[in-house]
């Protein structure tokens, strides 16, 4: 596993929703070895205030080396970023933790909610561009509505993928819970689920593909200091008992294997 | 991983700690470098003057549940609960990498009592990659034990003898800043037959979630280090060089060669670099360039013209 | 300066301290806000729940030599060595203008021997301006007296009992933080009668100058404050607040509203701005307005309701 | 005195050499109570490292409410600063200190060294626009040569007033100190000297004013924390034994004040 530190060029910083940026990096190495669902820590600070740097996951990448990632302002780092300038270099670390495993599966269902659609969009592409003949995956994205929504999904109708949308308010798509969407869709335990989002939406997603035996990987996030395995600061309790840590031996994880109750 | 570019053939960088010969004084900080395998894209870990690697103590501990971090202000809080594989998988699956590296590789230890502390350096004293070991008695997290050894001189000296009468290679006893006066502790583990001290372990902290109105760190007080703390690790550096004639290597808040240095002129042999290596992964390897570019452009003789030199009045 | 631009009318942010009524938590730390004077361009004095003056001695004295202050990450050391105008001259030129303030005065004092103490509580009593006294038992910097009274626990009782006897207003201690256990001096002063304690006063700390190797302070040491300290600050009034049962002071690194409110949660009745003061000189009144908004926003019956609300398991 | 706390807007930041930067900020509240040698304190950083302002002298203010300053970049602080960029907010107090007296003389010599020059620029033109008649100041500035020198020397050119010149090197103007040139200027105690430059020019200075019995008015620096009084960090000692502080009693003291010893 090769790791990259490197300053990157900022080429491109949008703001595609209220609060909600996206960066375009030129980091064609860490794009090279990149695989959907790993991720990249950034350096949000010049001098030591924010000290650690902020886990992102790999939003795309494309075949010109650049790198994006899609954020919302939530803190301190993520406003430094926001503030970012083109032009500027960033100090960022990738790419880490182990990315979704694609398999076989010829009936992938991505699900996704609010920001947890970050890595979903890298994973949608390479699902299409897959050496053994291209799959499109069905896409289910929810957010509390049409505002935060509809901004999110325009890359992936980009690519030809049809997008099942769920708004807890009703004001775009489906009025509910993306579950409530993937009900619909009578997956089997041939097909794969693939989910990131709010820890209550991948728990839902889990105990129904649980239910109906179909597999499930999800991508969790906590907080991190390294992002490389070697403070352990970033545990997760197991089914099994003990701890996985995020950043090493996820960020994504078969479902099963986590303890939700937690 | 960047190519080496800072030129060291002419430079004299080595130091000692006891019968401990280093190459350069530019260590890892226990818990921070993992098993050293971690930063192998980053640095060139051959290079490096020893490697610390986590605390290990005789049977593996699962740790803290979580959240175990929180960033404070230019530092950090930890509460990992010492997480560990346990010594007999730290040698057989551990050792094998971090002996073929070619750098003295030294084994922090952890336990709940002396005789813990006895069986470690036994156990570890028939692994013959270990170059030192180095006591943690100032964990903060862990109830038992670890708080007490390290604010207690009679208890420290305990520890201290056990683990001397337990192996054969140097003794590095590791010291607490949480106490009134870091000198008493020294002194004692000095005069049980402690071949070193590293100081500072972390400070104890404590964060609040206001919108929860929950602790930050799910044990509630935790470790804090990074930049933050370097002040009062440098101060009690300097005050345990008044104390001991033992050397000391200096831990705290280090994230550059200027920091590094300022050890050095405390009184400090050598350095360990800690929270700055998950900052910045390449923090110990820039430690070690900046120093030698220091000695060069400054035409020292050796690194070891700066230790102790601080000049007061 | 701004206008007031936070509507407090309906809002109850009162605090006690023993029999000392303010009307929110938000005081000034000492040696940090000068006189108050120097503020009055900046902050609306006659808002803040009460001003802590520079610490006082019996005779002037005129502090250490420069250099005196040395920024550090996420913080500052300071060895001003204490230097004030003296109890006399403090009564006749400093006391009338905060006086006429409309807030409660609080006056720092500091001595070399308990008798010291006695004597400036007994001249400060006859002021009739003086709402409390804090008992600086913890200042790091003057080599006589000042360590030793805050790191024993019969010592600092000592000092209490002198000062109690020297007047009727009020006393809070002021606690170091440079102890193995703070409780246990807690517990003392509280047993030897203090009204209330407040904490933690300065880290000990150093820094080192690598072009000339000399200690960036004069003094050699001297005491770090700033955010860098707020996680042990915290975490030592936690501690207290779960081992005495009088009034706990809130002090170290707050800068805004969210600290000061973390230090409620921990235990403590009020809080104390220091060097967030340098940085931002509103930093009291904006930490002021922020607690409001919180109170209203949170429709909280009292900022009372916050203290030791913290929630662990 | 009157001090105000205020974000204003940076109109310009011009390097005017390698090293030295100018920044135009628009604060006029702080620009009409300014008086030559009171100074401002900057903050570098959004975050909280560094964590404390940096004290700048007004270099020039004009009547329409903009305040210069200019300094070197020796640290962290003044690097920040001179990678800020036109529209940026700075948060700034002043003005601070007490400033140049500026007393009756009409027979008054600004001598500056290095940054030192930095107040003498605005000291010049109130000299000029006096209320009782401008008078035209004499200004000797040193630096260590001509790359120094010449960018500094220009906004007094501009003001009609002539530069004396002198070079630690010989490159540009009189080769030597700037005491060298004083001297040359047979000044006598109606005569005054403001200075303001590195401590031993500034010493030099003084002990020559004082052997000529010329009265000699120094503008000094030392680390800061607060600029107003509160921290009693800034201490300078006194001839008369004690200390002053350089923000508040200063930073502009008699010569013969101050202990020049230490
Ligand atoms: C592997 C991984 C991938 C991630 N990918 C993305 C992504 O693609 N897009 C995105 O917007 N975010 C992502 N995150 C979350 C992102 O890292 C945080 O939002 C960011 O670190 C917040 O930094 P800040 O300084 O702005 O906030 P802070 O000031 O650090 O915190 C602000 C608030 O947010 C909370 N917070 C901080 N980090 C997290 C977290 N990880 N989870 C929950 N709450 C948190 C804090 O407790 C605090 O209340 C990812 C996290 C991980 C671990
Ligand atoms: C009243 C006053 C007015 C000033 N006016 C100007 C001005 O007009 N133009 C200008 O360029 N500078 C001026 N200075 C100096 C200026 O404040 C410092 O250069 C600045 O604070 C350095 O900040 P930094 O973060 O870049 O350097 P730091 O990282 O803080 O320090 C870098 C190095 O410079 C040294 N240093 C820092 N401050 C000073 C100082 N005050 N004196 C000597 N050495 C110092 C430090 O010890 C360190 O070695 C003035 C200072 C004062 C007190
Ligand atoms: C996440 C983390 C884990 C740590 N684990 C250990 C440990 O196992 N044993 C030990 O002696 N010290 C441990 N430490 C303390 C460090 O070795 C070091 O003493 C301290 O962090 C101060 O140095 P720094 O400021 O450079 O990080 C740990 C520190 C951190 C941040
Ligand atoms: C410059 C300076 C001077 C101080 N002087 C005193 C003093 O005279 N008496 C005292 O009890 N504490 C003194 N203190 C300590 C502060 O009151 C406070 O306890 C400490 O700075 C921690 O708070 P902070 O992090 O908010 O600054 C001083 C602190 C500073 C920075
Ligand atoms: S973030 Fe450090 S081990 Fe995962
Ligand atoms: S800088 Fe604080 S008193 Fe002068």
């Amino acid at each position: 596993m090769s790791q990259i530190q490197q300053k990157v060029e900022l080429i491109q910083s949008e703001v595609i929703a209220a609060g909600t940026v996206r960066l375009t990096l030129n980091a064609p190495d860490i794009a090279a070895a990149a695989v959907p669902g790993q991720f990249v820590m950034v350096q949000t600070a010049q001098g030591l205030d924010p000290l650690l740097r902020r886990p992102f996951s790999i939003h795309q990448i494309n075949s010109e080396g650049l790198l994006q990632i899609l954020f919302k302002v939530v803190g301190r780092g993520t406003e430094r970023l926001a503030q970012c300038r083109t032009g500027e270099q960033l100090s960022i670390l990738g790419p880490l933790g182990n990315g979704f495993n694609l398999g076989e599966s010829g009936n992938a269902c991505l699900v996704g909610g609010g920001m947890g659609i970050a890595p979903l969009l890298f994973l949608a592409s390479r699902f299409l561009q897959q050496s053994h003949g291209g799959v499109t995956p069905r896409v289910i994205l929810g957010a509390r509505n049409r505002e935060e929504l509809v901004p999110l999904m325009g890359d992936f109708l980009a690519l030809g993928i049809e997008v099942l949308a769920a708004t807890d308010d009703g004001s775009f798509g489906y009025h509910g819970l993306v579950t409530d969407v993937l009900k619909t869709l009578n997956l089997t335990s041939q097909s794969s689920v693939y989910s990131c989002g709010p820890k209550p939406m991948m728990a839902a997603v889990h105990h129904l593909c649980q239910k109906e035996n179909i597999p499930c990987q999800v991508s969790v996030e906590t907080v991190m200091a390294c992002g490389m395995g070697a403070c352990l600061g970033c545990a997760v309790p197991l089914k099994a008992g003990g701890y996985a840590h995020v950043c090493s031996d996820g960020p994504v994880f078969e479902a099963g294997e986590l303890l939700w109750s937690l | 991983m960047e190519p080496v570019n800072v030129k060291m053939d002419e430079l004299d960088l080595r130091v000692s700690i006891g019968s401990l010969k280093l190459q350069n004084p530019v260590m890892t900080a226990s818990g921070t470098f993992g098993y050293a395998r971690e930063f192998e894209s980053y640095v060139h870990l051959q290079r490096l003057g020893a490697v610390v690697v986590k605390g290990i103590s005789l049977e593996p501990r699962a740790g803290n549940p979580p959240p175990r971090i929180f960033e404070t202000a230019c530092g950090m809080l930890n509460a990992i609960g010492l997480e560990n594989v346990g010594v007999d998988r730290f040698i057989s699956e551990k050792m094998p990498y971090l002996s073929a590296l070619g750098v003295p590789v030294i084994v922090n230890i952890l336990g709940d009592s002396v005789d813990e502390y006895r069986q470690l350096a036994e156990r570890l004293a028939e692994s013959p990659g270990v170059a030192a070991i180095e006591v943690n008695i100032s964990c903060p997290n862990v109830k038992k034990g670890g708080v007490a050894f390290g604010t207690d001189p009679q208890m420290a000296a305990a520890v201290t003898k056990a683990v001397k009468q337990g192996c054969q290679v140097p003794v590095i006893v590791k010291l607490s800043p949480n106490v009134t006066d870091v000198t008493l502790v020294a002194r004692a583990v000095e005069e049980a037959g402690a071949d070193a001290v590293s100081l500072i372990n972390t400070l104890i902290g404590m964060a609040i979630d206001l919108k929860s109105r929950r602790p930050r760190l799910a044990n509630v007080i935790g470790g804090l280090s990074g930049p933050a703390i370097k002040p009062v690790a440098l101060r009690m550096v300097y005050q345990v060089a008044q104390a001991v004639s033992i050397p000391i290597i200096g831990i705290g808040g280090i994230a550059s060669a200027e920091d590094a240095m300022e050890f050095l002129l405390a009184g400090a042999c050598a350095v360990q670099v800690g929270t700055a290596s998950f900052v910045n992964p390449r923090a110990t390897e820039d430690v070690l360039d900046g120093i030698a570019t220091y000695v060069r452009e400054q035409k020292l003789e050796s690194v070891r013209d700066l230790i102790g030199a601080l000049r007061i009045g």
